[in-house]
């Protein structure tokens, strides 16, 4: 029996073990395909186990070998982290499934599944994070892991784009380390916690440095979390890697680094010196351009990928704009985004990829009919489509439905009709594609639903953006904790 | 009095469920997909029905699923208006359900018509059972979106064209309603419909509820300047569609309305801030202008679309008007019209179906041919007009009596002129087909009469029946209904 | 239990049912005819037993459910009297139509129709409420228009629609009467509520204006009238005689119930309202136009039954200014009431009977131009017989049933111009007596005309009359002089409907005691007209008057009601459209504005890029220039710290001569105010921007 | 005389500003891929020295316990560098391969050139 009292680290060892066993069993595709997927259900059983014993017993403090702090590495499992470890290992486990069983479009599935383990647990190792430069290793993996899981794909605009990718995340990078180095040098502390308790009375000595660190590190989280308008590398990263990839790195990488920004905010800073600063109503105005242009950008693309990577854009602002508000019931809807984004964005590019590799049809303009031959597929297509503009019933829904309250509370009307334009706009660019796959005029393009293991991951997506949808209740004392964590 | 059942549920989960069954077997077999089409709208029906004794003592029966979407909650309601409108539409979906089995079969893509229609009606009855304003929002856009693809059926450019115009502003509304729940829940802090109204603050911000709501139901019910969707839409959607469109779903704008105004925002309120001379405004102009752009068309189908545009006028001015007796005849209407232009609609389809004439024009002599369906038509139409022993003289009797009581004598005469307009656009129709030189022409090709299918004539008749009889019967039911609905609505709001 | 008051749905629910029979059995013609016929009389017989019942059991049918408001039949004294007369002319239309009607086509449609319009009729006349009156009056005027386009051809149609427009305008201006009064009174009953209208929140005189326009449609007071000339000449010969004799005096009975029930006080103690009295003047001209216009235009007209049907315009005004006499004089008013009631009567006998006698013309001919007839006498000689009678009558010659009538109506237009001493009133009783030469005028003209002189047309049909019309004929011609030879009797029937009504005259047996009928002077008052109306015949006929087509600008219809209509219809086509078109257009262009401002930022986006790629240019060129500057600066401290130490070696040299302004040092830049904490922020502050800036450098874009 | 004192008290931190700006402005504007690569590396090292600078106390000692010496250098930097240099290391190398990638399918480093490329292709 494991001992689950050690899962908030074991989750991440189990991953990272499990990534170098892989390419170490050669060729043997069974076993290769087991592990991997092994490791999955593994982290999602324990990331589920920790979540319970965290709502049960609060906020975990475990000392790694025992050390603890200042000195040793502690890992901090919160609400938020639990909630963060459980989306990532819940919707990771999916993904990966697909990996195994979808489309193949990697040349070495070994090299292919390492990385992503190695992803996700970097993934995990940094929501769950005590100190910041832990933090900053664990971005590091999986800013590396992200690039090369575009990369392995191998044709040339992949290369093209995961090096561009690479040269910008770099720089967040560099920004986020040059940040963790003015803290410390504002604090002595590495441990967040402890930088808190310090901070309190250190701030004041050094309100520039302290500035300082905060830019850098807004920008820095910025640019790998894709806020508008440090977007840019954005649409072509996520719409030229495999389709499990950008699965991966649209519903969860760049998600990671806005909940890693957010701990730091609130478990390293306090929320007392992040509410002096003008960064709420920086959030506000940039995912008021995110919710804006992404959409318009997306209604103008052609290839479905890339129209998923804009709508991405989008959704981030979504997010940002759930903490922006900075009300209680708007950084819930912020946090439930976290999930139901990550599922739907998922299920959205699972299925274009399983489209684009039934049909070999890549631009929208020709789904025209498909929707007919592929009925589950775009089934599901739909589902997530609807989702994202916000119908109720499906997941997107809720969480817009609590940030638009939210607004409200935060006496922010202007917000509230945003969003609601922001889902028109949505609608106006989702609903064509629908549209015209189900009613247009056939295309010639020959077409079958895939198999079933390939379809199994995008239906189980489906069936939880209906279940995120009318069973939020679920994740609720989680998110509202969550809330609490910020509100304090 | 309340009591909790779950029961209340079964109308609106027993579609939603056959609609997947439906899926999953009609591949199969067309005679199951048919037979659990009908059966889908009759379990509605009689699920509804079975509450009556209940309903009558005076008792809502309430279920509450407060773990649904928080913080706001599930609710469902079954009260005296919840029941009235939830029997007429599971009744004329039924019938219509009936109507389609047979005129469908010319159709293509059946398979895709029958588990949207029975999506559509668990969508309307969920919006008609809701206990509050999500989970009515929650079932409008089920309904919404499950209507489209009953509208583009035929899926020709045009039908795509008025598909994406509604779709367009029916998220539109959607939105808008989203934006309105959104602002009461802010200010009550629960969004259930509550007799007397919610306690809100006359705020700017409760203004703005108010008119997202005017502009969410409004889209749906096709309230001018918001109707534009509704002429393009009716014509191009299959028969049994647009009388399910036209007879049905606008009704549920209509019925958000009433309760909006009566139990979300209450009556004192509305009283105090005069939102309901905006709302009386509009009713009269969408009143005038659907019953003269209606004169005007040539084609069927829009010129019954627009009729529709203006018969819900009258269904809003009731609203409006603030009145017992104007709301007695709006809910009234909302059973009167739902059977008149469902009847309307089925007879032109039956004669689309038989003869293929959409024009106004081209209909000389098929009172002839078709006396069963044109007598239909002329029933309903006359009903339209409002001839009293028919059912829309008396939902326009009390209508125009509210409307006596509100003050407003030049709404009366508007009733009356639009009366006269309905007169001017359907009696051209019912002479061409029954009278006139050309029509002993017509009648000397010898056709066989009423060559329609009996799945077609049976619910169109049953229709006439009802519109021509309900009023002559000793108990008049509907009415009794609608006055115990408007007195529930009234009394709890002092 | 089976209570009496039943009796009262008989007469309604049995033409239904007739008719509903006579439906059924479209495929046996001679067994339809005998429904027909039975179901007419047995009518009859129910009518007359209510008629026999009511005056002393006052029969009371209430369905309190039914249609919403409640249907209710209590049938007043008038109402079983003009119900009976109603059945009476019913009756023997049907007898007659089955004749008539045995060539023509569509004989179901036409037997059920006139049955169910019957069966209206005689609801309008047995009601109880306004409602139910209102209920009925649209049923007979749905059921009658299939019988008015019955022929089918584009005359007939025409006249059909400015029937039924008019008539269902006529209802919707009726029903927002009752409304009104609903609203107002609370109650649609047909009992007095003029004190509860008073004070009200609806001006009574608007009701009672209302009231007048929605029945004078029907009583075709001019100038509601235009659809009578339309649809009485096209309609087959019984149907007219029913729209003539029956439907016009509905309209006739419920002004009498408006003015004389409805609009009276219930409390006789209260102070008489100067309502009725206004009224009843207004209603006064009205009638006199009405018998002019109606008398004038009937003269001018070449079409036998055109002529009639403004004939029976001219002579509905007849009774309207007994009505407006009756209601101006108020509690005083018996005798003009009692001969509206009688003139009613008369009118519906005389005019059914006239224009079936002309169907029997028509048969034979298959004309009715008085172009195209002549010497008819010869032909059909009991016919001529009959409608000399019936003409006489008309005319008011004395020991027919006309003349008492109008004699009556004299003695109202007296008694009304001597009661309030209202001047102008004067002038009524010599406009009546030209209206009355008119009427001689036109009728010897239409005598002449079908009769006398030779047959001008083109032969005759083989049509035989069989023996059933020459004994309707002979009915109504009998019945014309049995009410001439004893119009006493026939006068205190009339004044008990009278008395029954809710209203007391007072002095209704004094004021018809006083009317001496009999007497040489109201002989000679008789015969005047008549020879009048022979001379303006004469030089009518001398001059070629009246022979020539109707000139239009005498027809109100082509003054007033179609500009009216055609320009609503136009503003509904064009400018309501056109609206409707601006809305769609509106919305339209919303769409491709919104579509423009996506392109718009689109070419944001581009700009964004191209953004990018100017901040990063501009960022390589402020560092050129830094570079540059930092050059010049660095001369510049060079140079300065040259100048400085020229100055300090000067000063120096100058301490050394000059100790005394050694003190007064220039103040100077001071580096310790600059702390490097600031330089670090500055820079990095710079580089905070250049992230910002640069993010998406050119290459990248 | 103070602010070249404080100057050179403070010198670590202004070069490694200088340094961190530098590579910021290679790796942004110069169109050589390897020159950002370059550009990444000095930023990085910029951020090293930083970062020891921090920890590092005038005249202080290796951290390593002895007798007689008082003042420490802080170690936990020193540490974390060497995790820094590490993941340094590891991204150059993933960018040179990424680079040589690069190269041999579009034939040339240079940034502009690969995207007009990238859109005639496109195209």
């Amino acid at each position: 029996m494991l001992n689950l009292g050690h899962a908030p680290v074991l989750i991440v060892v189990v991953l990272l073990l499990a990534a170098f066993i892989i390419p170490l069993l050669g060729k043997r595709q069974g076993v290769v395909n087991a592990v991997f997927l092994g490791a999955g259900a593994a982290a999602f059983i324990m990331s589920l186990s920790m979540t319970m014993r965290v709502l049960a017993e609060g906020t975990l403090h475990y000392p790694v070998g025992g050390w603890a702090a200042p000195y040793g590495i502690v890992v901090l499992v919160d609400v938020f982290a639990a909630y963060s470890s459980l989306v990532l290992a819940m919707v990771a486990l999916i993904i990966s499934w697909f990996a195994v069983y979808g489309p193949r479009e990697v040349r070495h599935n070994g090299v292919y599944f390492t990385l992503i383990l190695l992803l996700t647990a970097a993934m995990q190792g940094m929501v769950m994070a005590g100190d910041l430069f832990n933090l900053f290793v664990f971005i590091e993996i999986s800013s590396l892991a992200a690039i090369a899981i575009i990369a392995i794909k191998g044709t040339k605009e992949s290369v093209e784009a995961s090096f561009r990718y690479l040269v910008l995340s770099a720089l967040g990078s560099g920004g986020v380390l040059f940040s963790i180095a003015l803290i410390f040098m504002i604090t002595g502390h590495l441990n967040m916690e402890y930088i808190r308790t310090t901070l309190i009375v250190t701030a004041e000595q050094y309100p520039l440095n302290l500035l300082t660190s905060i830019g850098l590190m807004v920008v820095g989280f910025g640019v790998k979390a894709a806020l508008f308008p440090m977007h840019v590398w954005l649409p072509d990263a996520h719409s030229n890697a495999p389709t499990a990839s950008s699965a991966l790195l649209s519903g969860l990488v760049v998600k990671v680094y806005i909940i890693a920004l957010m701990r730091i905010a609130y478990l390293a800073l306090g929320l007392e010196i992040f509410a002096l600063l003008p960064i709420r109503h920086l959030f506000l105005a940039l995912s008021t351009g995110a919710l804006m242009v992404g959409s318009v950008f997306a209604m103008v693309q052609d290839n479905a990928k890339r129209l998923l990577a804009f709508s991405t854009v989008t959704q981030v602002g979504y997010i940002f704009l759930g903490f922006g508000l900075f009300s209680p019931r708007a950084i819930e809807g912020g946090v439930l985004h976290i999930l139901n984004h990550a599922v739907m964005k998922s299920l959205l590019f699972l299925a274009a990829g399983v489209i684009i590799h039934q049909t070999g049809i890549k631009k929208l303009s020709q789904f025209n009919g498909l929707g007919r031959k592929m009925p589950l597929t775009f089934a599901a297509f739909t589902v997530g489509a609807m989702s994202m503009v916000g119908i109720p019933g499906t997941a997107g829904f809720i969480s817009k439905l609590y940030i638009a309250l939210g607004a409200l509370d935060a006496d922010m009307l202007v917000f509230a009709v945003l969003i609601l334009v922001s889902s028109l706009l949505n609608a106006a660019y989702y609903f064509p594609i629908i549209i015209s796959a189900f009613f247009g005029k056939d295309s010639e393009k020959e077409a079958v639903e895939p198999r079933l293991a390939m379809l199994a991951p995008i239906l189980v997506l489906a069936l939880m953006v209906f279940f995120f949808g009318l069973f939020p209740s679920l994740m609720v004392p989680l998110v509202q904790q969550t809330a609490l964590l910020f509100v304090r | 009095m309340q009591t909790t059942s779950v029961a209340v549920i079964l109308p609106v989960m027993v579609p939603l469920l056959l609609a997947a069954v439906i899926y999953a077997v009609e591949r199969r077999s067309w005679r199951l997909r048919n037979s659990l089409s009908v059966m889908a709208a009759l379990a509605s029906f009689l699920l509804v029905v079975q509450h009556y004794r209940t309903i009558m003592a005076d008792t809502t029966i309430v279920a509450n699923f407060p773990q649904l979407l928080p913080p706001l909650g599930v609710s469902f309601r079954l009260d005296y208006l919840g029941f009235f409108v939830a029997t007429v539409v599971s009744f004329v979906w039924l019938l219509v359900t009936i109507y389609s089995t047979a005129y469908m079969v010319k159709e293509h893509a059946k398979n895709r018509y029958y588990p949207f229609s029975v999506l559509t009606l668990a969508g309307a009855m969920g919006v008609i059972l809701s206990g509050d304003l999500i989970t009515f929002f929650l079932f409008f856009e089920v309904m919404s979106l499950s209507a489209y693809v009953l509208i583009i059926h035929e899926e020709t450019a045009v039908a795509m064209r008025a598909g994406y115009r509604y779709l367009i502003l029916t998220i539109i509304g959607g939105l808008s309603l989203l934006f309105s729940v959104i602002a009461v829940f802010q200010q009550a802090g629960r969004v259930s419909f509550t007799p007397g109204g919610l306690p809100l603050e006359i705020t700017a911000l409760t203004f703005l509820a108010f008119l997202g709501f005017l502009v969410g139901f409004g889209i749906k019910a096709g309230m001018v300047p918001l109707h534009i969707w509704l002429p393009e839409a009716h014509p191009v959607a299959p028969s049994p569609a647009s009388a399910l469109l036209s007879g049905l779903m606008l009704k549920t704008g209509a019925f958000g309305l009433i309760r909006v105004t009566y139990q979300i925002f209450g009556l004192e309120m509305m009283q105090i801030v005069m939102w309901r001379d905006q709302l009386q405004l509009l009713a009269a102009i969408t009143i005038f202008l659907g019953s003269a752009v209606a004169i005007t068309q040539d084609d069927i189908k829009r010129r019954l679309a627009y009729s529709s545009v203006g018969q819900m006028g009258y269904i809003l001015l009731g609203v409006g008007l603030l009145t017992e007796r104007a709301l007695i005849g709006a809910i009234f209407h909302i059973f009167a019209h739902a059977f008149m232009k469902s009847s309307l609609f089925l007879a032109a389809g039956a004669i689309i179906y038989s003869t293929g004439k959409r024009r106004v024009s081209e209909w000389v002599g098929l009172g002839r041919k078709m006396p069963i369906t044109m007598s239909v038509f002329t029933v309903a139409a006359l009903s339209m007009v409002g001839v009293p022993p028919l059912v829309g003289f008396v939902s326009k009797w009390e209508l125009a009596l509210g409307a006596l009581d509100a003050g407003s004598v030049a709404y009366v005469l508007l009733l009356l002129l639009s009366s006269l307009m309905n007169f001017i656009y359907y009696f051209p129709l019912i002479q061409n087909a029954f009278f006139g030189e050309g029509v002993a022409h017509a009648a000397q090709a010898k056709t066989r009469r009423d060559n329609l299918p009996l799945a077609m004539l049976a619910p169109m008749v049953a229709l006439a029946a009802v519109i021509l009889l309900i009023d002559l019967l000793p108990y008049n039911f509907a009415l009794e209904l609608a006055e115990r609905a408007t007195y529930s609505l009234f009394t709890t709001a002092r | 239990m089976l209570s009496l008051d039943l009796l009262l749905l008989v007469p309604i629910l049995l033409p239904l049912c007739g008719a509903a029979l006579v439906f059924l059995l479209r495929a046996h013609r001679r067994l339809q005819e005998v429904v027909v016929v039975s179901t007419a009389f047995l009518t009859l017989g129910a009518v007359a037993a209510v008629y026999h019942v009511n005056p002393g059991h006052r029969l009371e049918l209430i369905f309190i459910h039914l249609v919403d408001f409640g249907l209710s039949f209590r049938p007043t004294h008038l109402g079983a009297l003009f119900a009976l007369i109603s059945a009476g002319i019913g009756a023997l239309v049907s007898l007659y139509a089955m004749s008539y009607m045995r060539s023509s086509h569509s004989q179901t449609r036409f037997s059920s129709f006139l049955l169910v319009s019957l069966s209206g009729c005689l609801g309008v006349f047995l009601a109880g409420d306004y409602f139910t009156l209102f209920l009925f009056f649209e049923i007979m005027t749905f059921a009658a228009y299939p019988l008015v386009i019955h022929d089918e051809d584009d005359e007939a149609m025409r006249a059909g629609d400015s029937y039924l427009y008019m008539g269902v305008t006529g209802g919707l201006v009726l029903l927002f009467g009752i409304l009104l009064l609903v609203w107002s009174a609370g109650t649609a009953d047909i009992v007095p509520v003029l004190d509860r209208l008073q004070g009200g929140a609806v001006n009574p005189y608007l009701i009672a204006i209302i009231f007048l326009i929605g029945f004078g449609v029907k009583a075709g007071l001019i100038p509601l009238h235009v659809w009578i000339p339309h649809a009485y000449p096209v309609a087959p010969a019984p149907a007219t005689a029913l729209l003539a004799g029956v439907m016009g005096k509905t309209g006739f009975y419920g002004i009498l119930s408006v003015l004389a029930v409805t609009l009276s006080s219930s409390l006789p103690s209260q102070e008489v309202s100067a309502l009725p009295i206004n009224i009843g003047f207004a209603l006064i001209w009205v009638a006199l136009l009405t018998i002019l216009g109606g008398a004038v235009m009937a003269l001018l007209q070449n079409n036998v039954k055109r002529l009639l049907a403004y004939s029976s315009i001219s002579q509905m005004g007849y009774v309207m200014l007994a009505v407006g006499c009756a209601a101006y004089l108020g509690a005083k008013g018996g005798l003009p009431y009692t001969a509206a009631v009688f003139h009613a009567f008369n009118h519906a006998v005389l005019k059914a009977g006239l224009f079936i006698m002309m169907g029997s013309v028509y048969l034979r001919t298959g004309s009715l131009e008085l172009s195209k007839l002549g010497g008819m006498a010869k032909v059909l000689p009991l016919t001529a017989l009959a409608t000399l009678v019936a003409t006489l009558s008309v005319i008011g010659v004395p020991g027919l049933s006309g003349f008492g009538s109008k004699k009556l109506i004299q003695y109202g237009i007296d008694k009304a111009a001597a009661y309030h001493g209202e001047p102008v009133l004067a002038w009524v009783g010599p406009l009546f007596m030209l209206g009355s030469v008119l009427t001689v005028t036109y009728l010897i003209k239409l005598y002449y005309g079908v009769f006398l002189g030779s047959y001008r047309g083109r032969g005759f049909s083989a049509a035989k009359e069989g023996s059933i019309i020459p004994a309707v004929l002979a009915a109504f011609a009998g019945g014309i002089v049995a009410i001439g030879l004893f119009p006493e009797r026939v006068i205190n029937m009339m004044a008990r409907s009278a008395t029954a009504t809710a209203v007391d005259f007072g002095m209704m047996a004094e004021q018809l005691g006083a009317v001496k009928l009999w007497t040489a002077s109201s002989y000679i008052a008789g015969v005047i007209p008549v020879a009048l109306g022979v001379v303006v015949f004469l030089a009518a006929r001398r001059y070629r008057f009246g022979t020539g087509p109707v000139p239009c600008w005498l027809s109100v219809e082509a003054l007033l009601y179609r500009p009216v209509t055609q320009g609503f219809l136009r503003f509904c086509c064009n400018y309501v459209t056109r609206v409707e078109g601006g809305l769609c257009d509106l919305y339209d262009r919303g769409g491709s504005v919104s579509h423009s401002v996506f392109r718009r930022v689109k070419k944001f986006d581009d700009m964004l890029g191209e953004g990018y790629e100017t901040a990063q240019r501009t960022t390589s060129l402020v560092v050129e220039q830094a570079r540059g500057l930092e050059q010049g600066l660095g001369q510049a401290y060079d140079s300065v710290g040259q100048a400085a130490e020229d100055i300090t070696r000067r000063i120096r040299n100058e301490a050394a001569g000059d100790n005394g302004a050694a003190g007064q040092r220039p103040e100077m830049w001071n580096p310790q105010n600059v702390t490097l904490g600031s330089l670090v922020v500055a820079a990095v502050m710079l580089m905070v921007l250049l992230v910002l800036y640069t993010v998406g450098s050119r290459i990248w874009q | 005389m103070v602010i070249i004192e404080r100057l050179y008290m403070n010198i670590y931190y202004l070069v490694a500003v200088i340094l961190f700006i530098i590579g910021f402005h290679t790796m942004l504007t110069h169109n050589n891929l390897l020159k950002k690569i370059m550009g990444m590396n000095i930023m990085d090292t910029s951020l090293f020295l930083f970062f020891v600078a921090i920890g590092y106390i005038h005249g202080g000692q290796a951290p390593i316990l002895r007798e007689g010496v008082m003042q420490y250098v802080n170690p936990v930097p020193s540490a974390l560098i060497l995790t820094g240099i590490v993941i340094s290391v590891s991204f150059t190398a993933f960018a040179l391969a990424l680079v040589v990638l690069l190269h041999k399918q579009y034939g040339t480093l240079d940034a502009d050139k690969i995207i007009a490329l990238r859109s005639k292709r496109h195209a």
